[in-house]
């Protein structure tokens, strides 16, 4: 019994917990300018990220230690402190771009512009991080952020044409607008394939004490949960191309996608715009805040948890409290959050690379996992995407010039 | 391991240096920033009527469209539009300065709850911003 | 040569030359031997097989059979009095193929 | 026990003392040269400094001489003779209580100063 609830909570984790500001504004974009194209890109991003948080997680259950642990500990301290100082930078931009699309979220019910709400929302959310346990973090504001699920039910409403959207599942090439297609199609999965998720998941699963009898649960919470949280951003970017795409609008602004939803469901739409906005965002934050402290904690060995009061992990606590100050500058500097968000996604997928193939060396070490190492199917279906990602990335950022973001 | 491979983003940011030096205005960047102006005027229209219609509430819309107008001005001082030949160049900027002043107006008319104004403003807003995508640009190189 | 301390660390990665100058490989790891409360080095590991060894990588027995390509230094055979210069005190012929 | 490598199976792994608490990780390994006999591992050493000086001289000495002034001799690496390691598995598990070490030292510093200064930090 108590099985099922926490299977049925790590679905409910996957799916509340997949939206944020990344997915949302690049879904939009996508749709906004392809309509229905790019739905493979989403498709593809969700599914890599099942395989990815699926191996985190049995890595935890099998071995005890966490992604960074063994980052660490393969391959040594000088080679650590790569995806040490790249994943910290990019998550400093994604907390950023979260504590701004909650700030946003702000603006839009209250008229006070994002800036002066940024310390607030910096505030409330090391507040629950400072007082909080892992718990709450996790299914707490995953449970809210399922009332993301609003855009799936907002793009049924509009009965989008299934066969059209079926189609946009099969990657195919664009008729216009190149560029700009293939750097969506990088935003789209460095958005899904979050590489802090990796980190949050495995800490979890330690924080949670699993084991060996965890990994069907790990499975299909995998599985499952990525998979719902997909459906998500798809329907999003089904909104985006039912509204946007016919009127000729471009997604520049989050001022834009509310209008996702009043064409939707009316002024409920408003209501849902706003919640899940906000929520989703906020949920995101405190899981990036934290994780940029685990990877300090694991990396160099500190004793860490979140169910511990800050003063018995202080070195742990002040990193999370540190990074979400720093991240809360630039949204009240007045920094373009969309512009932010496109950026900070397109270096994440550039950013993947550096933690996935190391993870992978690791995924097939008897050491960590003894008779649970990845098979030959995992290898070499995540080594392609994950390749394939950053190098589109990196091609991506001359488009990222060029076409303006 | 000693890794002397340069990290992915750090190659990126090179790129990304170099490239930003080359940004000189092209006829293909005006016809895209005429598209994103059309376009912010399209969103301004559908705010208002998400507005007029119950759905988005008026502090939300009074702000969007402000930010929108004020996107619109600032697109008529970008210095893309000198790739342009002058009478275009002329044509855009007029009508740049139109929906601007259009869409501030829209502002104000749902700041102030006048909803038969900002309907008349919300269709004029509507054709001008057609009429600005109409503007032929030629790309041929 | 009196007692002192080498730091593994900062060995680690240093071209090890033989006593002609040639380069021998990047020194990886070091096999040691527990003897009681003690911890004695038996030899050190060099080379890009030693890297893989190191990092558990298990094409290295996909490619080479059992006793792959690891080199190994016997710890008597390495001069590691200037521990950013490590040196055999002998030629690379001279190390034994397979150690005991 | 002949297939034990020192940066394979203890560089960089997880310290944990005796009551199982993690305390940091082995930062680096003291080999000690004698004339007579076989080099053995001396200590093994868990500190800032440390792993400042992995990456490079200049950093090392810099780190250090940050340290002589803020802490003296308390910064310094912490080192633990080998014959205080009692189990090497994925963690190095030695026999030490790390509370009376100066391995927390920064840990302990940052409480008393920082956290236990901020709303809810003293509990």
């Amino acid at each position: 019994m108590s099985r099922l609830i926490e299977i049925a909570l790590g679905i409910v984790t996957g799916i509340g917990g997949f939206l944020e500001a990344g997915s949302l504004a690049t879904a939009a974009q996508a749709g906004a300018g392809f309509r229905f194209e790019l739905i493979w890109a989403v498709i593809l991003g969700a599914t890599c990220l099942a395989f990815l948080v699926e191996m985190c997680g049995r890595l935890s259950a099998i071995s005890k230690h966490t992604v960074p642990d063994a980052l660490r500990e393969r391959f040594g301290f000088r080679f650590f402190m790569v995806p040490l100082v790249v994943m910290q930078l990019v998550m400093l931009m994604v907390l950023a771009t979260e504590l701004g699309g909650v700030a946003l979220a702000l603006q839009m019910i209250s008229g006070v512009s994002y800036r002066w709400w940024s310390v607030p929302v910096g505030l409330l959310s090391w507040a629950l991080l400072w007082k909080g346990t892992f718990g709450l973090i996790e299914k707490g504001v995953s449970v809210l952020g399922l009332v993301t699920l609003a855009f799936v039910v907002g793009a049924l409403h509009l009965h989008p044409p299934f066969g059209e959207v079926a189609r946009g599942a099969l990657p195919r090439l664009p008729a216009h607008d190149g560029a700009q297609y293939w750097f969506l199609a990088v935003s789209i999965l460095g958005a899904s394939i979050s590489p802090y998720l990796f980190f949050f998941y495995s800490a979890g699963a330690v924080e949670d004490r699993w084991d060996v009898s965890h990994l069907a649960i790990n499975r299909i919470t995998a599985g499952a949960g990525m998979g719902f949280g997909g459906i998500v951003a798809v329907g999003a970017l089904v909104l985006a191309g039912m509204v946007f795409h016919p009127a000729g609008i471009k997604v520049d602004s989050y001022q834009q996608l509310p209008l996702l939803l009043t064409s939707a469901l009316g002024h409920w739409g408003f209501v849902l715009f706003v919640a899940s906005l906000g929520i989703a965002c906020f949920g995101a934050a405190q899981e990036i805040a934290v994780t940029s402290a685990y990877l300090m904690a694991q990396g160099f060995g500190w004793r860490w948890s979140e169910n511990l009061p800050p003063a018995e992990d202080a070195r742990f606590s002040l990193s999370y409290t540190a990074m979400t100050a720093v991240a809360c500058l630039p949204v009240l500097a007045g920094v373009d959050v969309l512009k932010l968000t496109n950026i900070s996604m397109v270096v994440s997928a550039a950013s993947l690379p550096v933690v996935v193939l190391p993870l992978l060396v690791i995924m097939n070490d008897r050491r960590y996992l003894r008779d649970y190492c990845n098979g030959w199917v995992a290898n070499t279906a995540v080594t392609a995407i994950v390749l394939l990602a950053g190098v589109l990335a990196v091609v991506s950022f001359p488009l990222l010039i060029a076409g303006g973001g | 391991m000693r890794s002397r491979l340069l990290p992915a983003p750090l190659t990126g940011a090179t790129l990304l240096i170099g490239l930003a030096s080359c940004g000189r205005p092209t006829p293909r960047k005006a016809a895209d920033a005429r598209d994103r102006a059309a376009s912010t005027a399209a969103s301004a229209v559908m705010v208002a009527a998400a507005w007029d219609s119950g759905a988005a509430p008026g502090i939300y819309a009074s702000h969007a469209t402000g930010e929108m107008s004020a996107s619109l001005w600032k697109a008529d001082s970008a210095p893309v539009w000198s790739a342009l030949p002058d009478s275009t160049a002329a044509a855009i900027h007029a009508s740049l300065r139109v929906l601007g002043t259009r869409a501030a107006k829209l502002d104000s008319a749902i700041d102030q709850e006048d909803r038969p104004g900002a309907t008349r403003l919300r269709t004029s807003l509507e054709q001008r911003g057609r009429e600005l995508s109409a503007i032929p640009i030629d790309t041929t190189p | 040569m009196t007692p002192h301390e080498v730091h593994l660390e900062l060995l680690l990665g240093r071209k090890v030359h033989d006593v002609e100058g040639r380069a021998v490989g990047r020194l990886e790891d070091v096999a040691v031997e527990r003897v009681d409360l003690a911890c004695e080095v038996l030899e050190f590991h060099v080379g890009p097989h030693a890297l893989l060894e190191r990092l558990s990588l298990r094409a290295v027995r996909l490619f080479r059979g059992r006793s792959h390509g690891v080199r190994r230094i016997p710890w008597d055979r390495l001069d590691l009095s200037d521990p950013r210069r490590p040196r055999l005190t002998c030629r690379i012929e001279d190390l034994p193929e397979h150690p005991a | 026990m002949r297939d034990m490598l020192l940066v394979r199976d203890v560089l960089d792994k997880q310290l944990v003392d005796r009551r199982g608490e993690r305390a940091g990780k082995v930062d680096g390994v003291v080999l000690i040269f004698s004339p007579d006999g076989p080099p053995r591992v001396g200590y093994l050493e868990v500190g800032a400094v440390t792993l400042a000086r992995r990456l490079g001289r200049r950093l090392g000495s810099w780190a250090s001489r940050l340290a002589h002034r803020w802490g003296g001799a308390h910064t310094e690496s912490y080192r633990i003779p080998w014959n205080l390691v009692r189990a090497i598995t994925l963690e190095v598990s030695v026999d030490v209580d790390v509370e009376e070490t100066r391995i927390n030292v920064i840990e302990d510093w940052l409480r008393v100063h920082v956290v236990e200064h901020l709303p809810g930090g003293r509990e």
